[in-house]
């Protein structure tokens, strides 16, 4: 395929060069009943699982459809989400938050035909494109990271434990039976991009390796320095090592004070940590970020690692059903699940969700671990 | 026929929710197909060898992905993630696999000629595979060639009238809830403030200059639609400061069942009849609700607008007018010190054009972080290690209780000596007059 | 006055030496009626102030009389208490874990008289010797520690600031009139010996002035290297100074880094911190110890520092009364200072008790200082 | 006529408060006259010049005390604080000053006959001052001379059977509640263990082997009325396991006012009538109580055992009968890392004769600290910097959500490697082959 210039002249990279313009500006992409009505929407009603109803002062209404999408995503798909909104909504749409799109009509009346549209559209092996759902008190969408399919640190893929878990949820999306809103999100390493550490329930990849040392390039690949520095605990030292007779500027690892946070190998690639049975999932639950009725609170770990059982860890997924069906069964209306688990106490939760707690789950992370112990003598038996 | 068979993938077009490999088989097909002639700019088979080194990467358990090294264009410092594959013979499809973020537009809200557009460019000149969206809100270009890179961005600038997004020690792409565009319970106007300030500082965003990456995200009120909180080094929550309006009539109809609670969200499972005492006035975190009569009266001293009783009771409860914002600080993910959250630094502020309260706030906190920051230290970490009294300094705010939960519970305050009457020079000889030795 | 030997040999200190016998048992000394009725009782009622009756289940009652004593007592006033012991209780007489003194008698005719007695008992300048009171809602005796009557680390005086807020607080000490128990208790120094850590009310002792450091004679008179440990933050390093021109070993202090703990002061008696304007009270609030209900609670810091204004430390006793007024008028029925203060949110506690809240009150000691700061857009104006 | 002018003191003897300047002054005379000719061992104007030096300190605002240096008994590391005063010319009546620690008898209970031969013995060998009791728990003789310290221990160990207590970086004087001696509420009998320990450990009591000063405090019950929990390195706090016993007679009276609330201590106002429901069902912290009718039930399984429903109506609910304690661990004052309370170690143990189970866990914890512990580092400083799972490991207990109030919420653990299938040993040539550079 011959190379076709855009204009851009690399031997005059400043010549008639355009920056500093940031993205387009939110107005232009307003649906016209968007564009009269804002600032002056009066309520809403969820009409049923992933259609909404928002009714201006006016007395204009915008009807929302929801529906479910995998965020790696093709352009092939994007196109067809262009053709339902332009057959459906003036060709205007949006994508929500947590990674789900929403298809906008000003009447009633357009609404089922565009959800049946997205009901009907399937991919050949037969999932659905477009499931409608993810609104109130379903289980939306999995927010979620690289994984896999284009990070250099996971360990554990996203995409794959995403589809796996969502299988498994899709009825809680479809319903509105929770008592309140969950959140499911994945990071696949500590890093947390997604910032899962507030989520009702929390998937995140976590190596227990610490790096292996590259001896040979490590020099030549890294800046020793900032390999050292990366480190929170610590643990890693320049050292002096031979390979084959020649003396190379290298480091050492205290292994027993890594926490396997992967920064060293952010810094420098000789020093990777990956590994199929050190590699796995811990599940944290009980966090939010809404400050309804109580402050947002960050997701506890409740199973310190479960393996990376491809394509579809099954034991994850088992854990997180019980987790929602416990959960479900046992919570108040409009009681988020960290809510629930501080109600009825954490001893609880693992005696009711069948979970043991094992020592990792005792925070020993610096001076405020402290307050994670139990400083009472109230406890249930 | 696929180029790399892929037995665990496979596995994963089963099952309702859509799947993101016969997503990837599709785009693979059509690029092998090419119906519409493309002349595509990077490897034709690029998205074949992305399933192939994925399904390999299913079978080690381990990433097949490099860290990327500096790519980026001309004269930004961020925008562009490098990534290179570890089995380039395998895979030369993916051999670069460069990300590209491209700021999105506020609320996420789209045209399609627009989002065609994107497509197009991206069909042409890189894999044709995007994350709509990524965490901190861009559109993601999932996979180019380092040639590739200028070209877009020229595309982008010229023909979109489109830049590109944040990575590296920059500000990062800020993103926002969709607020006033379609809910009543925005407070500000979180699109404009999102946009005014994304233009405001561009220079931040592509050129680094900061000790590590810092975030800006705005929800229109405290429900948090877009995680601010949790992951902003400054979160915009729109709050108020006057009474909540409350429509009687539609009061006694929620109290009366003729219209459902929460807007009718919990319609998927029998919860009994509505009862305005136990679903909302005994849920009240401030217990600053009560019936008189008929009436629903609300304290609004005591309230801390946590939004229930108006989540519960949409028709008949409404923010107030007195609107603004609250700014928190601070929030981040654990590397490396441990996650935060964001801590509350402004209690109040109005958002109105051109809003230089709040620049000068922001501006303060840069200034502070710029100076004092170690490299790769995050807001957050700052504010930890300094102590909020420095920031508050930096600011210029005076201290508040709001600022805190509750007051230190160890008496170990740090006198400055110009506090303290007499200071701190002594004289020990004078002292040992009073106090032999 | 001659010496006069109680039969110890210096010369041989091992001759027939008793040691290692530890307390006289507890059974020795219980009254008949405690002896025969020991985990025996069933259930107790509070007659009036300062007077209690607990009832066996053998039908058997004991009365308990309390009442306040300044715990610096002298042999004098114990005998007082012994002579009434021995006039209403059959030479039995016990002290509570908060100072105060319980005469117990086995019918309830006998409690008034000795009521009478008490509180007929004053010394010759006016107060009252044996106060009865003490019980349920009242305020009973503050805890305190030595002061300037016995320690060398003081920051104020232990029993002048105790008797002065006594004096004001005299009132709720007879009555049953607080919502629920109310807690004062004094240290005089960080070291925060009787633990009023978890006081309602804390009155505590805070010096404000780095060490002075005597060159001349630290190293005589203190190990440096004890001192340089001491220092929790690390302020004090080695150093040598000229004194008239002597070279001498000592240290120098940090004092930006200092806290005035006074630990290095206590290792070392060259390096004073007392300061008349320097020294000071810091009161804090809003703690407990029992567990009913809520969990035990730390104080906190709700005023940073007070002057020592002897002999009656009248801006002391204003914030105090002041509290305890505000408390009293706006706490529900059994609920704690602490309890009451969370209720209604630390912005209103300070405003209702006309506090300022200054820098000093926000914790910016360690990394735990971040969970004291408010991560919620939850507050009140 | 006073031998010191005591204008700031002279204060103090106005208002209802017992005055401690009017009994130093009481004593101060009676000394003076000595009507029973006692032969003083110590100066005869002690007092006055307690008075004295105590009117400068107020003068001054500083104390006039110096640290005490090493003095004690023979043989013993503890029981005994020096104390010189730093004006020996203006006041030789104090120029020692030590005090001497009496290990105080079990729930603080006396015979008058016992009280007054320590009187005598403290007239004739010190100043006559005590504290009634010590913060620890100890009776507080306050104020000798060196040579009369080992005069006065012989004479209580000879005449009065009595040892001294705990100072220094020893076991503490050991303290307990009341307890069953006076108390319905009390789980296990206080007195015994106190007693029981406190001879047990006589050798760590008297003999400095540790880093650091170490406490018991004993509890029978989770009112915790010798704030153990606040302030002991080991607490042990009554509880039990089986139902609260409910007389439902009895809780009738209390809800038609015949019994009234909380043993009847909150007379002094006016709280209107008594409701169960406010008063009881709606504090109870577990949500586990409610009326069935007439009959007020309790779901014992998530009952906390908070005591406050047993506080509320003594006459109608009493402690189960299948009783313990729980052990909480680590509670300090904030010198130096923070002030502590006790976490929970051990959540329920029997307490009986000759308590072995209670034995072996303080003992596992001594040999831990003693083999970890820096000098000057109390219990629960070495468990925040070598973390609970050490403490769990060296007291052979299985970790349990009761150890904690919540899981952690950062994920950073630190695996250990036999934990990890195939251990941490790797080829990395083996890696690269899958994994180029
Ligand atoms: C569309 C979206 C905003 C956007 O700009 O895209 C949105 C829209 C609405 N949110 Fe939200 N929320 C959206 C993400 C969030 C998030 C962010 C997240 O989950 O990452 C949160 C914080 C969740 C948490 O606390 O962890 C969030 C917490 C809420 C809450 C508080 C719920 C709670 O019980 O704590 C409300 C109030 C309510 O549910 O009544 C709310 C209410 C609403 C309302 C009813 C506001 C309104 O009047 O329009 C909207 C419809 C809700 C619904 O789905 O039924 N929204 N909402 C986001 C949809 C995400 C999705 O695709 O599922
Ligand atoms: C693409 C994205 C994940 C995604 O799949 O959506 C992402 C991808 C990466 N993040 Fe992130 N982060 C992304 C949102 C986040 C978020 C969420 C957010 O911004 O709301 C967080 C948590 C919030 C925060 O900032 O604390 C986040 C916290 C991190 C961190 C930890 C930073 C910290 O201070 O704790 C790192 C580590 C680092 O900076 O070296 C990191 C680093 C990375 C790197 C650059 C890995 C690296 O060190 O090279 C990842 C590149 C992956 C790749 O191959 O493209 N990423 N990262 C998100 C950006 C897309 C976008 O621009 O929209
Ligand atoms: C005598 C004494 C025990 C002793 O061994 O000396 C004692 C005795 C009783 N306490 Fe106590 N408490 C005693 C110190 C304490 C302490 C320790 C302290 O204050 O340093 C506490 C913890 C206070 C705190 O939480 O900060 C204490 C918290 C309680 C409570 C819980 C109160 C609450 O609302 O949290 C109760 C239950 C109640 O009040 O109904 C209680 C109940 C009782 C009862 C009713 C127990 C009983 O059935 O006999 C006793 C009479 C209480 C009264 O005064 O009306 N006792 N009680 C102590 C008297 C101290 C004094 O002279 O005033
Ligand atoms: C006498 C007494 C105060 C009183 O007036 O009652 C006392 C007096 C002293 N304490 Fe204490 N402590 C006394 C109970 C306490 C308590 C309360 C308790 O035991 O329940 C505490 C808090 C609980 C704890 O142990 O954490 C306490 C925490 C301290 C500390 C801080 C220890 C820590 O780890 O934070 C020190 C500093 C030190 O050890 O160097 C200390 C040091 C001292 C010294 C020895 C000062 C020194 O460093 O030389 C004081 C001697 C004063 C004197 O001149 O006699 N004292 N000390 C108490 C002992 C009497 C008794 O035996 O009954
Ligand atoms: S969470 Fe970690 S592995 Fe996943 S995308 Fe972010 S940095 Fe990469
Ligand atoms: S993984 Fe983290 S803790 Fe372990 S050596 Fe690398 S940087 Fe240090
Ligand atoms: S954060 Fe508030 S304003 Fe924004 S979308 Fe959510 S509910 Fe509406
Ligand atoms: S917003 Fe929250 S705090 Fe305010 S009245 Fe409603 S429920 Fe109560
Ligand atoms: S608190 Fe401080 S000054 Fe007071 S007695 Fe204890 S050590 Fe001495
Ligand atoms: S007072 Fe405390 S902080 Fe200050 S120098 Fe002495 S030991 Fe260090
Ligand atoms: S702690 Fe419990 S058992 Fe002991 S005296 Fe107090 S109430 Fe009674
Ligand atoms: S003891 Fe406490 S938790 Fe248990 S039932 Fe009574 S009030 Fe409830």
């Amino acid at each position: 395929m011959a190379f076709i210039s855009s204009g851009y002249n690399p031997k005059e990279p400043m010549k008639d060069r355009i920056t500093d313009i940031g993205p387009r500006k939110y107005d232009e992409f307003y649906p016209p009943v968007i564009a009269k009505n804002k600032g002056q929407w009066q309520y809403h009603e969820v009409l049923k699982p992933g259609v909404l109803v928002h009714v201006a002062k006016s007395g204009d209404k915008v009807f929302t459809v929801r529906c479910g999408g995998a965020r790696l995503m093709s352009t092939s798909h994007i196109r067809e989400i262009c053709e339902i909104a332009e057959k459906h909504c003036d060709g205007y749409v949006r994508f929500t938050t947590r990674n789900n799109i929403e298809f906008m009509v000003d009447e009633e009346s357009k609404v089922d035909p565009l959800v049946k549209d997205l009901e009907s559209r399937k991919f050949g092996a037969g999932s659905f494109k477009f499931p409608v759902g993810g609104t109130g008190t379903s289980i939306t969408n999995i927010v979620h990271t690289q994984g896999w399919a284009h990070c250099h640190t996971p360990a554990t893929d996203a995409s794959g434990p995403v589809k796996a878990v969502m299988d498994e949820m899709f009825d809680y999306f479809k319903k509105h039976s929770l008592p309140a809103k969950l959140r499911i999100s994945l990071a696949c390493c500590l890093n947390m991009c997604g910032a899962v550490h507030c989520s009702d329930i929390a998937i995140l990849g976590y190596h227990r390796k610490p790096p292996m040392l590259d001896h040979e390039y490590l020099d030549k690949m890294c800046e020793i320095p900032l390999a050292i520095a990366a480190c929170p605990t610590a643990a890693i030292k320049p050292s002096k090592v031979e390979v084959d007779g020649q003396k190379l500027n290298s480091v050492a690892v205290k292994n027993e004070r890594c926490m396997f946070c992967g920064n060293c190998y952010t810094m420098c690639p000789a020093m990777p940590l990956a590994d199929k049975e050190g590699d796995g999932i811990v599940i944290m639950a009980g966090g939010k970020v809404s400050n309804r009725i109580s402050a947002p609170k960050f997701s506890k770990v409740v199973v310190a690692f479960l393996p990376n059982n491809a394509p579809r860890w099954p034991e994850t997924t088992a854990v997180i059903k019980k987790i929602v069906e416990t959960y479900n069964a046992g919570a108040r209306k409009y009681e988020r699940l960290g809510e629930w688990a501080e109600r009825i106490g954490w001893e609880r939760f693992f005696e009711k969700c069948e979970l043991e707690f094992t020592h990792h789950l005792i925070d020993d992370f610096r001076d405020p671990a402290y307050f994670t112990w139990r400083q009472t003598s109230q406890f249930k038996f | 026929m696929a180029k790399h068979a892929t037995p665990m993938l496979d596995q994963l077009e089963s099952g309702p929710w859509p799947s993101f490999v016969s997503d990837l088989k599709q785009l693979a097909e059509k690029r092998a197909k090419n119906a519409e002639g493309v002349e595509f700019q990077i490897p034709v088979d690029v998205v074949e060898d992305l399933l192939g080194i994925l399904e390999l990467s299913f079978k080690h358990g381990r990433t097949h992905w490099k860290h990327g090294g500096i790519v980026g264009v001309f004269g930004y410092g961020g925008g562009v993630i490098g990534r290179y594959c570890d089995q380039p013979e395998m895979f030369p499809g993916v051999a670069h696999f460069h990300t590209m973020r491209v700021n999105q537009p506020g609320g996420k809200f789209y045209k399609t000629e627009y989002l065609k557009q994107l497509c197009d460019l991206w069909d042409f000149r890189g894999s044709g595979m995007t994350n709509m969206h990524g965490s901190t809100g861009d559109i993601i270009f999932l996979g180019t060639t380092t040639p590739q890179l200028e070209e877009i961005f020229y595309e982008l600038t010229h023909k979109y009238n489109q830049d590109l997004g944040g990575s590296g020690s920059n500000l990062r792409t800020p993103a926002d809830c969709i607020g006033q565009a379609r809910c009543e319970y925005a407070c500000y106007d979180t699109q404009a403030l999102c946009y005014t300030l994304t233009n405001e500082y561009q220079d931040e965003l592509h050129r680094p200059a900061f000790p590590y990456k810092f975030k800006f995200k705005f929800d229109g009120c405290p429900n948090c639609c877009v995680a601010s909180i949790a992951r902003a080094d400054i979160s915009f929550i729109g709050t108020w400061k006057d009474d909540i309006k409350i429509d009687q009539e539609a009061v006694q109809a929620y109290i009366g069942g003729e219209i459902p609670p929460n807007a009718g969200d919990h319609d998927g499972r029998d919860w009994g009849a509505f009862s305005i005492q136990k679903e909302v006035i005994r849920l009240c975190p401030t217990e600053c609700m009560w019936m008189e009569g008929n009436k629903l009266m609300i304290d609004i001293k005591e309230c801390n607008r946590c939004m229930h009783c108006i989540n519960v009771m949409p028709k008949a409860l409404h923010i107030g007018d007195d609107r603004g914002l609250s700014m928190l600080v601070g929030a981040k993910a654990p590397i490396l010190d441990g996650a935060q959250m964001g801590s509350l630094l402004v209690p109040f502020v109005k958002a109105e054009e051109p809003y230089d309260e709040i620049k000068e706030v922001i501006e303060g906190i840069w200034d502070w972080w710029m100076e004092e920051g170690k490299n790769r230290e995050r807001l957050g970490e700052l504010m930890k290690r300094q102590g909020f009294q420095r920031l508050l300094e930096a600011t210029g705010i005076q201290p508040d209780a709001r600022h805190v939960k509750e007051p230190r519970s160890n008496p170990y305050i740090f006198w400055k000596e110009e506090e303290v009457e007499g200071g701190w020079e002594r004289d020990v000889n004078e002292f040992r007059k009073d106090h032999k030795r």
